[in-house]
């Protein structure tokens, strides 16, 4: 699934084992891969293309579609002066992410902001709890079927 | 009586997962609860400290008591009303936040915007700088005790918002940037207003650095503490000032300039000492810096529209509205129901006051996002708290905490 | 004018002593011996010795105390527990204090009469080398040796008060 | 010992003018009993400090008292290095409670037993 | 009889003059404070805000005072009374002018007085320890307040300031001490007399400037020590409101609260007295008499009277209009008073003492609009690392001197 066009490019070369899908659209380079080897992926984007900056992890709510959620992760290399977007998608039924907190620190909140607001469980991570919404929340905010008014709280 | 050693306060009992007692060691420590309400946490940052004597062994920020969830509003907002939720998020740099949000918009729309635009958000941005690093220097400075500079700070950002006023109606949530462009024309006698201010800035800092710079109480309290090595700072996601304090030029308005910020002449500040009082010098240089562009920008203020030549997206003139039909129709559709925007994808990252402030957009071709998530640079900073302050002394949290320069709404959106 | 200062004194220095001993909670008792100390302060004053009774209240109430309180503080003592009290002492230390009390009774009356013509009396005013001036100049001349001992002495509770202190840290 | 013949008058008359040496032995005689009484009886490290320094008050004014009986400055002298000697030990003293409660996690001196046996 | 009467009219009258000063010392630092940060200031609640000081006491009277649950009642009540106690007591021993001499009067048929009175309460050879045993014993207060309170920032404050407290009292007494080496008395009435006289015709015999050894450095480390003993900034850590929101009376409300900062104010005046005898020379005026010393008061008062009277007829408000020239009126009365003959012996040293204690109480102020806050380590440190050697080698130095001299 990567096209012609981006076969050359460096960054999509390293990770042609791992990634399913790449596009290179409003000057950003995009990159897919399965849930298991995300972090595989983002162990080779820091270690050997540099990013030494994980900027956000977020999702992505897709409903209709199956597998439902996208896992986007945004990468920053500062001494490349580049940026790079690593996704993966979760299923609906039971939303499950390898955790990249052990490639990045900086995950952690991140990923716990994910897991708060999409309820996508990141497996492996140390601290794997709400924290935005309170701790007996129930539903997770950011999902397309939750709803935007009601007798919520 | 009861027992300080573990959390036996009533207020302490929710919320205590990560801090306890360490009694393996045999120390006696004592949990302390230092806010949500805190006068030197800034809002409603919550921090569990766990306590041996007045050092701190174990921290714990907890956050999430201004969530407003702003992420969801957006989804249900036109593109167009999504910029006044981004005054709301960093209240503290309003105009950096529209600033990405619409270069955000305007980049999945293949928007062209002109000169005169571009110059003006260049400026009320350093604007907004300044109006941001003087709040954090007023409140640094009063919370390790200097209470005279936070007046002499806010003196300053009083004339600021009543720029910001002046151009947008608005002192604080001042959505001056829209989608296209600005919201309205420059107002009548800006140019003296703002040279007025240019004017006076710079001694102004010059007052401030007099009475703490070379201060041997300041430098006491502040030299040395708060140290996290880059490594660290790069692997728990900080930026901006803290990041440039350690020695590491990174910063988006010269990496990867937008607005037009390639034309101006100034200089990215580094040092290289990482504690809060190399973050104090850095920050006061950088609002010299500020101050260096808004001189520019005043000074070659291009002139030219204040929109984008693009009638589906930017409101017409309410002239052109009541006399031609088009724009009255397309007055109508814009208000009404907003624009489209083609299908994709886009991170756009600038550099507001506090750090890479980062708004990833993602439309599905309708007038509404279909997902925006903001990247608040005070998150990513936050992160590194329990780095910075363990070990330290708890007069050390508050002198740490202030140099790290967060806005809670920035943090929990 | 005498008797009603030192009864009324003599009273509250008894009456905190006997707190001291009774109260359960460290802070009540360390506040109860301040309470002593002042006391015996005035009591002091009334004997002429006026150098030494403030010297009693800033050292010993105002920093010895104070360092007490501070200690009880830090350590967040709690209120004692009561049971622990050991069986011995209440039986075979209280006869033996009443004894002591006796003894010490007996030797006072022996020497110096209770009262009547002969007793020597404490009036206010009667005694004026309690003055600084007179300590000093004793403490400088006579009794200079011990005062240097006892610098000493000061000295090697200072640095064995802060090798105990840094041990902990290390 | 009281003497027989002791007139109530002249009882009254004697303490119009003062008050006996004796009286101040014996309240230092009294605060030292209840001193070495709480020494005796409390077990808490701190209380048991404080009831040693109860008996060196008393001890100081029965300097003091003697000080005025034979109108010597010494009996002050005494007292002021009594009162240094305090100071010295309650550094000292209160040290090693702070070492022994970091180490042990308590005030009882029961408790603190392990120089037995 | 008379002594019993003369010192209760002088206790209600320092005791109304005090409280009112500590009210207005209030609205002297809100003002102080105010214009150096460029702003106003007090100014509602009469002309000036003159009367803020009242309704802030009325305000605290009147507010409900909480007994939160879980304190430990008896020592949380008696803590603001400790702290008011010991900082009022120990103005009762402070001298603030020469003497009175009530001359012969008579009412009906009987002949009264002469009375002569000293200005002061209590005047004992002790004055110096005295005060110094009172301060120390002020620090229960604190501590107690800080433990009662049953909470962690409340413990933290009762801690600091009881380690504080203990650490600056030692170069606090030390330079006291090196003064009285040269005076030779510890009555504080001597004290200031001592301090009379001028070398060379215009130097004071105060202690600061005194031969042989003048007592500069123990001026400013009293100084310094006497920040701290009042837990003023850049010293005020066991109320440090950034770090421990309000330390050792976080829980306190209404009066209880004012209770502290009463007791704040009062020693604060109580450490200025002190310095302005010890060091200040108390009433000696600054130049002789001769050279038309007593002519300053006078000057002074005239001048602000005509500066009220100027600006009452150029106001910047229109309630100026009415209320300047009144103060203006009041400074000229004053000013006449100052300059009447009879009064002056009597006013002068009055006017010497408070002018050098309002001078001193400035400073405090000044110290607070213009300093950060010490870190607590920092500022033991300062304590035991700097101040005390200083002190101790400054009372050596002095002692060398007065021995070489006499």
């Amino acid at each position: 699934m990567i096209p012609e066009s981006l076969q050359g490019n460096p960054m999509v070369a390293a990770l042609a084992d791992l990634a399913t899908f790449a596009k290179f659209e409003f000057n950003e380079l995009t990159i897919e891969t399965a849930p298991e080897n995300i972090v595989e992926a983002l162990r080779r984007v820091k270690q050997d293309l540099k990013f030494e900056r994980l900027t956000s992890v977020t999702g992505v709510d897709r409903l209709p579609v199956e597998p439902r959620y996208e896992v986007v992760y945004h990468l920053q290399s500062v001494a490349g002066n580049s940026r790079l977007r690593l996704k993966t998608r979760a299923s609906g039924t039971n939303p499950k992410v390898p955790t990249a907190t052990l490639v990045y620190r900086s995950a952690e909140w991140y990923e716990r902001e994910t897991f708060d607001l999409f309820g996508i469980n990141f497996t492996g991570h140390p601290d794997m709890r709400r924290i935005m919404m309170p701790d007996g929340w129930e539903g997770h905010p950011l999902r397309k079927d939750y709803p935007i008014t009601g007798a919520r709280y | 009586m009861s027992n300080y050693s573990g959390i036996s306060n009533p207020t302490d009992v929710h919320r205590d997962h990560q801090v306890h007692e360490t009694n393996g060691s045999g120390h006696r420590t004592m949990v302390l609860n230092m806010g949500p309400q805190h006068p030197s946490t800034h809002g409603v940052l919550r921090l569990l400290l766990e306590l041996d004597g007045e050092t701190i062994v174990k921290a714990a920020p907890d956050i999430g008591y201004l969530h407003t969830g702003i992420e969801k509003e957006f989804e249900v907002k036109t593109y167009q009303q999504g910029v006044t939720l981004t005054d709301r998020i960093d209240y503290l740099a309003p105009l950096s936040n529209n600033l990405v949000y619409c270069l955000a918009a305007e980049k999945l729309l293949g928007l062209e915007i002109p000169e005169h635009a571009q110059w003006t958000r260049v400026m009320l941005a350093e604007f907004t700088r300044l109006n941001s690093h003087l709040v954090w220097l007023a409140t640094h400075a009063i919370d390790i005790g200097a209470m005279s500079v936070f007046l002499y700070c806010f003196r300053e950002r009083e004339e600021i918002l009543r720029i910001f006023e002046m151009f947008s109606g608005q002192r604080m949530m001042t959505s001056y940037f829209r989608i296209g462009g600005l919201a309205l024309p420059h107002p009548r006698g800006w140019q003296k207003r703002v040279k007025d201010f240019v004017d006076i800035f710079a001694s102004r800092v010059d007052q401030y650095e007099e009475l703490l710079t070379n201060n041997r109480i300041w430098t006491g309290r502040t030299k040395g503490i708060g140290y996290i090595s880059l490594e660290d700072m790069l692997d728990l996601g900080v930026t901006g000032p803290m990041l440039r304090a350690a020695g590491l030029k990174v910063d988006a308005r010269k990496d990867t300039p937008y607005s037009s910020y390639e034309k101006f002449d100034f200089e990215v500040p580094t040092r290289t000492e990482n504690d809060v009082y190399a973050r104090y010098l850095l920050r006061v240089e950088e609002m010299r810096q500020s101050h260096k562009i808004i001189k520019q920008a005043l000074e070659g203020m291009p002139s030219g529209s204040h929109q984008a030549d693009a009638p589906g997206i930017v409101l017409p003139d309410r002239e052109k509205m009541k006399t031609q039909m088009e724009s009255l129709i397309y007055h109508f559709k814009i208000v009404s129901e907003g624009f489209r925007v083609p299908e994709g994808e886009v991170y756009q990252a600038i550099e507001s006051p506090r750090g890479e402030v980062g708004c990833y957009m993602v439309s599905d071709g309708t007038q509404k996002p279909y997902r925006v998530h903001w990247r608040g640079p005070s998150f990513g900073n936050l992160q590194s708290t329990s780095k910075l302050i363990e070990g330290t002394l708890i007069a050390d949290v508050i002198a740490a905490l202030g140099s790290m320069d967060f806005v809670l709404g920035d943090t929990d959106r | 004018m005498d008797l009603f200062f030192f009864l009324l004194f003599a009273f509250i220095a008894v009456a905190c002593a006997v707190s001291v001993v009774l109260q359960r909670h460290p802070i009540s008792c360390a506040l109860s011996l301040v309470g002593t100390m002042a006391a015996l302060a005035v009591l002091y004053l009334l004997l002429g010795a006026e150098f030494i009774a403030m010297v009693q209240v800033i050292v010993y109430a105002g920093a010895i105390m104070v360092l007490f309180v501070f200690v009880i503080m830090l350590l967040n003592a709690g209120a004692e527990d009561r049971r622990g009290s050991s069986w011995v002492a209440r039986i075979a230390g209280l006869p033996a204090l009443a004894v002591l009390l006796g003894i010490l009774g007996y030797l006072m009356l022996t020497f110096y009469p209770m009262i009547g013509p002969k007793a020597s009396l404490v009036h206010f005013g009667d005694f004026t080398g309690g003055g600084a001036k007179e300590i000093g100049t004793a403490l400088f001349t006579e009794y200079l040796l011990p005062f240097e001992v006892t610098s000493i002495l000061i000295l090697i509770a200072i640095l064995g008060a802060i090798v105990l202190a840094r041990k902990e840290i290390d | 010992m009281l003497s027989p013949a002791m007139d109530p008058q002249v009882i009254m008359q004697t303490l119009g003018k003062g008050v006996p040496t004796t009286w101040y032995l014996a309240l230092s005689a009294v605060l030292f009993t209840i001193g070495v009484a709480g020494f005796i009886l409390r077990r808490n490290i701190i209380t048991v400090f404080m009831c040693i320094e109860l008996m060196l008050n008393a001890v100081n004014l029965s300097f003091i008292s003697f000080a005025h009986e034979h109108r010597q400055v010494s009996g002050h002298l005494f007292t002021f290095f009594v009162m240094v000697v305090a100071a010295a030990e309650a550094a000292v003293g209160l040290a090693i409670i702070l070492t022994v409660f970091k180490n042990r996690s308590t005030l009882n001196i029961d408790e603190i037993d392990s120089l037995k046996n | 009889m008379e002594f019993l009467i003369i010192t209760s009219i002088k206790l209600a009258l320092i005791l109304f003059v005090f409280m009112t000063t500590l009210a207005y010392l209030q609205w002297v630092e809100r003002k102080v404070i105010a214009h150096v940060q460029v702003r106003m200031g007090p100014s509602r609640v009469g002309p000036h805000g003159l009367l803020q000081p009242l309704a802030d006491v009325i305000k605290l009277i009147t507010k409900e005072g909480v007994l939160p649950p879980h304190v430990n009642t008896f020592y949380y009540l008696a803590a603001p009374f400790l702290a008011v106690f010991f900082a009022l007591i120990s103005v009762s021993f402070i001298p603030f002018g020469t003497g009175i001499t009530i001359p012969v009067f008579h009412v009906g048929g009987a002949t009264y007085g002469p009375y002569k009175t000293m200005f002061e309460l209590a005047d004992t050879n002790m004055g110096v320890l005295l005060v110094l045993a009172i301060s120390s014993m002020g620090v229960y207060g604190i501590a107690l307040a800080g433990w009662s309170s049953n909470n962690k920032y409340a413990l933290m404050g009762g801690l600091r300031s009881s380690a504080q407290m203990i650490s600056y009292e030692l170069p606090m007494s030390l330079a006291i001490a090196a003064p009285l080496l040269s005076i030779g008395s510890l009555n504080l009435r001597q004290i200031s007399d001592a301090q009379a006289g001028y070398s060379l015709g215009f130097i004071p015999h105060w202690s600061v400037f005194a031969f042989p050894a003048p007592q500069f450095f123990s001026f400013i480390i009293f100084m310094i020590a006497a920040f701290a003993e009042t837990n003023r900034i850049p010293f005020d850590l066991p109320e440090a409101e950034n770090e421990l929101v309000a330390g050792f009376h976080v829980e306190y409300s209404s009066m209880t609260f004012a209770s502290f900062f009463m007791a704040e104010y009062a020693n604060m005046v109580t450490v200025c007295s002190m310095a302005t005898l010890l060091f200040l020379g108390g009433w000696q005026p600054l130049w002789p008499v001769a050279y038309g010393s007593n002519l300053v008061a006078p000057l002074i008062l005239a001048g602000a009277g005509a500066l009220c009277v100027y600006h009452g007829l150029n106001p910047a408000r229109p309630f100026d209009r009415i209320t300047l020239p009144v103060f203006g009126v009041i400074f000229f009365g004053l000013a006449a008073l100052m300059a009447f003959p009879p009064t002056v012996p009597i006013l002068m040293p009055m006017f010497w003492f408070l002018a050098k204690v309002g001078f001193l109480l400035f400073v405090f102020i000044w110290i607070r609009a213009t300093l950060p806050r010490f870190r607590y380590d920092q500022l033991m440190g300062f304590a035991w690392k700097f101040l005390f050697p200083v002190a101790l080698a400054n009372l050596l130095i002095t002692g060398f001197l007065v021995a070489l001299v006499s």
